[in-house]
């Protein structure tokens, strides 16, 4: 079971990065994206309490966003991983969107009237 | 199962490697692939909840915003706060097991379950006050003013998302807990650490969802009066 | 067993041609390609079946020419079943302003009809010839979907809001209406007549039935019962926004969203006011919510929609008041004034007088 | 069942195989090998078809008669509920993969087993346990839903055993998607040396699309049911107007995982037909990539349309109009991969073996209920057959004519090579025959019966369908003789069948380039691929490979 080509000896995928050079994130980042996410959630809370109109709704999510996405980056480290596993990630978010938007469109839409039905096949 | 501290540290790790791979690379490689790829199956699972939540916010935001002034917001920042330090602990847990330290990814350990525990408490003193004041939804649901069927299906959510949450902690703490045991006995080295590494990636993404609970769930009716 | 069974359904309403010629078109284009492939996949399995144990095919990789071919091809197929389908369904969702107005009311397992002069109905529906028909449905149980084959309409009736539908019959007879949503246990006995009939025949059959109070009269009692005017009034006390004129209107809402006043937003701002709070207003309307049925909050739309400018053309869409006269029985045809009808109407039963 | 699987082979073979390598009852419930837990998967699959199938009869039998005289409605509701869903969820879905691709994929890339041997076993377990929840139901009294547990009569108003229905399906949903996981890592991972992607069969192409699906989408059916649920035992309501929830979201949430659920149930089918054309027409498929790309383009666009289950709902003109033109979008992969395996089959080398006979079966079949998906997509026309027999007619067009007939044809393809026996040949073409002809009897007649409106789901029904209706439960009895046939045969020739060689068809894939049965490690030395799929060469030559 010997195999000078692939990079498992197996096989696997054909196109790789040279694979598990595992990368050893230091503490020091870890601390720092902690620090951060503190304080965003000292943020998101205390900018609720403004109005700011329909803004409230999309400060808040952006900021998640931002926490979320530090978490996946650093403690998950998907910086340092390979494109597969991010296409993995876009790939679950992308499908997340799909339901989401087609849903709420049917619902956005329901009021409106059909328009152009004058013409007869 | 050998004995771990009979063996050198690189045969220990080849006793690791399953039959039906080929290399320690291999079988890491396809437990990291998996987890994330269940990860994906998780984000769709919650993601059934949040369109729901979408939909009926958006039905009705001002109703959802009232009901928002009814969570205790002091206890939801704190236990966001809760779950990121665990997520700190867990990463540095994933840190000391990549670097061989075993005494520290014990305390790392053990302190992400500590965390997670603090987190159920609370949420359990949530629930309990939710109770008494009659939020649980149903025939006993009481709400002033006329924003109570949005306000009751808000509370639906709110109990149902949580306690989907608070179900994926739970599991997580066992996770931890099953880690602890293995570590304490030896059982990961740098060459062999790939459980630890990926039960951190589940437990970060149930953190993860919680950072979109949070302002989802307590902070829609802040700026209103 | 019947040996004369039809194959093909009867088409009694404007929209059931559309649909049978898009069907024809579908029905030859399936059978052209179920034919081709068949009768390729056979020909080829007898001209190149094995002859010899070694055998051996040129390898032919593919072609992407054909390739091209064999999907361009069948899109523009579909792209045109797309457009011709999408048309009938704009028509079928577009009633015509001038419809007759019919509230369907579905609950397990039976179909309550009313029309716009009260007159009720049971698992049957009587409507004239030649009318364009609007149907105002809702349930109040589970869902239920309304479907009379002999028209090619079918529409879900869903407990919470209103769903419509329309016809216009071009055939007088008696066809099946069935419930094809799956209901419980008696979905299959869900089932109805709707009787197409001569206009005249229908002013006939509707003066035998009495229509005394009219929906919109049962509405007004509903609004004074339920002090709905001590907030909706037109004067300077009032705290509630003006329903005069309100149906059809564009309404802006508190969210800075606007939207139209249709049935099933007069139903929710009844039954869930402040889900869409009207801008300029408070949030005080308390919901009535499980002290108004469903047939009473149909009534309170009938009176809200009469409370429109009065207009003889559209308005409220009612039969102008001359039709509704008994018609003069003319010579060669048969006498069918209210003094037959009623006591066949009461000997079966199926029609209930409005209260 | 599990037990009558091993059996005494009359001649130790040369080698030990994986039938061999332990016998008794632990050796089979604790296996980790991909192949005994395909054949676990074989048992308890071929139990709830035939289950499913008794369902079906009993509902056939009621409408012989319009007026519903053989059962009471409520026991109709049932019958046709539990059919649906023990066809869907505990047939029809787990089918192909769990045990072809169980048994096929990690010897197609050639590999030793799957990537998560244990969590293999442990999908069989949560299949199990999820089907015995469902049988607890059945036994207990049934459901009355409708496979599509349609809100509000699901979560108020039915009285049944909705909530163990509901949990058996959401517990197997696990072990859907521990599967598809599990194909999907190894698929990515495992390959043996030179098995690039474009080197894999088609088999593991349309099992990679389907994992994704299964990955993609059967979280979200699990959590639709949690929210059924929910509401049935605490009253949150999420879909009960009468609580504030719209029932026809619920309907999004069913459909965004049912719709592409149904190509969930095809696409192994076609993986399987598009291994059987090639090997049977001693020439490589046409199209490789095309037919590879297709899977996958079916998969993601199966994804965007499932709204068009709605069209009658009370949804958005507009989503209807969206969802009709993917609708149309996503047959364009389905007509590539017919027209390829057509164009296969072109200047081929056509043995007329029965798994031959099964896939031209599919091609035709697929063909006409693929076509009269179309019907179904033109938003005109489906408002007319929606709930009709017109839309049961297509399904069982593309599930029993098609991904049936590639489930059969799979299974009498591979025989050989999971049980080392050889199937009775004529036997197997007279069975095919057959159930070509009842099914066609029993289906056909419901396009007619669907456009002249006969809804579904009736237990009574007009006297002027009854004819029709005649003829169709005349099919589903020579159908289900049909089914029986291969049950019967198949069980036999495990005893008595004539021997297999390694590769019975002069096939190309890797699976053949072992012994029938193949041991427990699957191939003696991990093969190094280095010829493209479906690379025939003269017999002479194949043979020395073997
Ligand atoms: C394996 C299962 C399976 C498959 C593969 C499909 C495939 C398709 N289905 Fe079907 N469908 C079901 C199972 C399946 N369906 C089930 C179970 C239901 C009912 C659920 C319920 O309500 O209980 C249903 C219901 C259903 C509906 C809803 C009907 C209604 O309830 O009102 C619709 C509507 O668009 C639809 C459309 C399609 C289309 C367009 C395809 C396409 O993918 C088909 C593509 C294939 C082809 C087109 C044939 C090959 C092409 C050629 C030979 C070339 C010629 C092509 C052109 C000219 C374009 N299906
Ligand atoms: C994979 C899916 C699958 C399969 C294989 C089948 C197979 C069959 N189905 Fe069905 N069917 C569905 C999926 C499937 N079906 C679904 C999803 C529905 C919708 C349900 C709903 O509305 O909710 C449905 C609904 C449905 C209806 C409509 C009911 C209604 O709406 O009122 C009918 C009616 O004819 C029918 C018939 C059949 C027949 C005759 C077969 C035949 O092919 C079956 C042939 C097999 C046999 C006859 C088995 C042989 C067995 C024996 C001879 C007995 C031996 C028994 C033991 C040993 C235990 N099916
Ligand atoms: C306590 C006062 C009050 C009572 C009683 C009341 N309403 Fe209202 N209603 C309001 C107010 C204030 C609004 C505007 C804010 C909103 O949309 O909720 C409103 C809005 C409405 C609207 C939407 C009007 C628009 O312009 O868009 C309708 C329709 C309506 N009410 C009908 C009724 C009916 C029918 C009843 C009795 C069964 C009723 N109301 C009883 C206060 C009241
Ligand atoms: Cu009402 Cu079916
Ligand atoms: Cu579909």
């Amino acid at each position: 079971m010997s195999d000078p080509g692939g990079p498992h000896a197996g096989g696997g995928d054909a196109v790789r990065v040279p694979v598990m050079s595992e990368h050893i994130v230091s503490p020091k980042i870890y601390l720092a994206v902690f620090a951060i996410l503190l304080v965003m959630t000292g943020t998101t809370t205390a900018v609720s309490f403004l109005d700011m109109g329909p803004w409230n709704t999309v400060v808040a999510l952006a900021i998640a966003v931002f926490k979320a996405t530090l978490v996946v980056l650093f403690f998950m480290h998907i910086k340092y991983s390979r494109p597969l596993m991010r296409i993995v990630i876009v790939g679950g978010l992308f499908w997340l969107a799909i339901m989401l938007l087609i849903t709420l469109s049917d619902f956005m839409t329901r009021g409106w009237l059909p328009v152009f039905q004058r013409f007869e096949p | 199962m050998a004995e771990p501290r009979s063996l050198s540290r690189e045969e220990y790790a080849a006793s690791r490697l399953q039959h039906h791979f080929v290399s320690l690379e291999q079988q890491r490689d396809a437990s990291t692939l998996a987890m994330w790829v269940f990860l994906v199956t998780e984000i769709l699972f919650f993601g059934g909840f949040f369109l729901t939540y979408t939909i009926y916010r958006w039905q009705d935001p001002i109703g959802f915003a009232h009901a928002s002034q009814h969570m205790d917001i002091v206890l939801g920042t704190i236990n966001t706060a809760v779950l990121i330090i665990s997520s700190l602990t867990m990463a540095m847990a994933v840190h000391s097991a990549a670097t061989g330290k075993r005494k520290p990814l014990l305390a790392y350990l053990s302190a992400t379950i500590l965390l997670g525990f603090a987190f159920l408490g609370i949420k359990a003193v949530e629930y309990t006050d939710h109770i008494r004041h009659h939020l649980f939804p149903g025939p006993g649901f009481r709400f002033p003013g006329p924003d109570k069927p949005a306000a009751e299906m808000f509370f639906s959510l709110y109990f149902g998302m949580t306690g989907l949450h608070a179900l994926h902690m739970i599991v997580g703490i066992g996770i931890v807990g099953t880690l602890l045991v293995m570590a304490y006995r030896g059982r990961f080295t740098p060459e062999y650490h790939n459980p630890v590494e990926v039960s951190g990636l589940y437990w970060h993404f149930v953190d993860i969802v919680w950072i979109f609970l949070f302002p989802l769930l307590y902070l829609i009716g802040r700026h209103l009066k | 067993m019947r040996t004369d069974f039809p194959l093909f359904p009867d088409s009694a309403s404007t929209i059931a041609p559309q649909v049978d010629h898009l069907y024809f078109y579908l029905l030859a284009v399936s059978a052209f390609f179920s034919v081709l492939i068949a009768l390729l996949v056979i020909v080829f399995a007898i001209k190149f079946r094995r002859r010899s144990e070694n055998d051996l095919p040129p390898t032919i990789h593919g072609s992407l020419l054909l390739e091209a071919a064999w999907s361009a091809i069948p899109l523009g197929i579909a792209l045109s079943f797309f457009v011709w389908g999408a048309k009938i369904y704009f028509t079928m969702n577009r009633p015509p302003d001038d419809s007759l107005q019919v509230y369907v009311v579905a609950k397990q397992w039976m179909w309550k009809l009313q029309h716009a002069d009260g007159t009720r109905e049971i698992n049957e529906l009587h409507v004239p010839l030649g009318r364009p028909i609007e149907l105002k449905m809702t349930s109040e149980d589970v869902i239920h979907s309304f479907f009379v084959p002999a028209f090619r309409i079918k529409k879900d009736v869903v407990p919470g809001r209103y769903s419509t539908a329309w016809f216009q019959a071009t055939k007088a007879g008696r066809y099946h209406l069935f419930c094809s949503q799956y209901c419980g246990t008696n979905h299959a006995k869900m089932i109805g007549w709707v009787d197409v009939m001569a206009p005249i025949d229908y002013q006939n059959w509707l003066a035998a039935g009495g229509g005394s109070g009219s929906l919109a009269a049962a509405g007004a009692a509903l609004f004074q019962q339920h002090a709905c005017n001590s907030c909706h009034r037109p004067d300077s006390q009032a705290r509630g926004p003006n329903l005069e004129g309100l149906f059809g209107r564009t309404i802006t809402l508190s969210s800075g969203r606007t939207i139209v006043a249709d049935e099933s937003y007069i139903r929710e701002s009844i039954l869930n006011p402040t889900a869409k709070l009207v801008e300029g207003f408070q949030p005080i309307m308390p919901t009535y919510q499980g002290l108004i049925t469903e047939e009473g909050v149909l009534e309170i739309i009938a009176y809200i929609r009469s409370l429109q400018h009065p207009n003889p053309a559209s308005g409220t869409r009612m039969l102008p008041p001359t039709n509704r006269m008994p018609a003069p029985n003319r010579p060669g045809q048969e006498p069918r004034g209210p003094e037959e009808r009623k006591p066949v109407n009461e000997g079966e039963g199926e029609r209930e007088r409005n209260p | 069942m599990s037990a009558e699987l091993t059996p005494p082979l009359p001649e130790t073979p040369p080698r030990t195989s994986y039938l061999t390598a332990g016998y008794g009852v632990k050796s089979w419930l604790l296996t980790r090998d991909h192949k005994r837990i395909a054949l676990l998967y074989l048992a308890s699959i071929t139990f709830f078809f035939f289950l499913g199938g008794l369902f079906a009869l009993l509902i056939r039998l009621e409408l012989l008669t319009p007026e519903g005289d053989l059962v009471q409605p409520e026991t109709y509701n049932k019958l046709f509920t539990m059919h649906g869903i023990v066809m869907v969820f505990f047939f029809l879905i787990p089918s192909i993969p769990t045990v072809l691709g169980n048994f096929f994929i990690p010897m197609m890339i050639g590999a030793k087993d799957l990537a998560f041997p244990r969590l293999n076993l442990l999908s069989w377990y949560i299949y199990m346990v999820g089907g015995l929840f469902t049988l607890w139901a059945v036994v207990h009294g049934g459901v009355d839903t409708g496979w599509t547990f349609y809100a509000p009569y699901s979560t108020v108003s039915s009285s049944t055993h909705v909530l163990a229905a509901a949990i058996g399906i959401f517990i197997t949903g696990f072990s859907s998607i521990l599967t598809g996981l599990n194909f999907i890592v190894t698929i990515h991972t495992m390959r043996a040396p030179g098995m690039t992607w474009f080197r894999l069969p088609l088999f593991v192409w349309s099992h990679y699309a389907t994992s994704l699906i299964f990955v993609l989408g059967t979280p979200v059916i699990a959590v639709t049911l949690l929210l059924v649920a929910l509401e049935r035992i605490f009253h949150l309501g999420f879909f009960d107007p009468a609580l504030g929830g719209d029932p026809v979201l619920f309907q999004h949430l069913f459909w965004f995982y049912s719709h592409p659920a149904v190509y969930i149930m095809v696409l192994p089918a076609m993986g399987v037909v598009s291994e059987i054309v090639p090997t049977f027409s001693r020439k490589s498929v046409f199209g490789y990539r095309f037919v590879a790309y297709a899977s996958v383009a079916i998969a993601v666009l199966g994804f965007l349309v499932w709204g068009h289950h709605m069209f009658v709902s009370g949804q958005s003109v507009y989503a209807g109009l969206f969802f009709s033109l993917l609708s149309f979008f996503v047959a364009i992969p389905s007509a590539v991969k017919v027209f390829n395996w057509t164009a296969t089959m072109y200047k081929a080398s056509i043995s007329w073996r029965t798994p031959m006979l099964y896939a031209m079966g599919f091609v035709g079949l697929f063909t006409i209920g693929g076509l009269t998906g179309l019907f179904l997509a033109s938003l005109g026309v489906d408002v007319h057959v929606h709930d009709t027999y017109f839309i049961i007619a297509h399904f069982h067009y593309i599930m029993v004519g098609g991904a049936i007939m590639g489930y059969l044809g799979g299974i009498h393809y591979w025989w050989p090579k999971i049980s080392g026996k050889m199937y009775p040949e004529g036997l197997a073409k007279f069975a095919a025959f057959v159930v070509f002809v009842g099914f066609n009897l029993t289906f056909f007649p419901q396009f007619i019966l669907g456009y002249l409106g006969m809804p579904r789901r009736y237990h009574s029904y007009p006297p002027e369908f009854q004819v029709l209706n005649v003829m169709s439960t005349a099919g589903a009895s020579i159908l289900g003789f049909g089914y029986l046939l291969p049950l019967a045969y198949l069980f036999w020739s495990m005893r008595y069948g004539k021997d297999a060689s390694s590769n019975p068809w002069g096939a190309t894939g890797l699976e053949w380039r072992t012994t029938s049965p193949p041991p427990t490690e699957n191939f003696p030395v991990t093969p190094v691929v280095d010829w493209e799929p479906y690379e025939y060469r003269p017999k002479t030559e194949v043979a020395a490979v073997g």
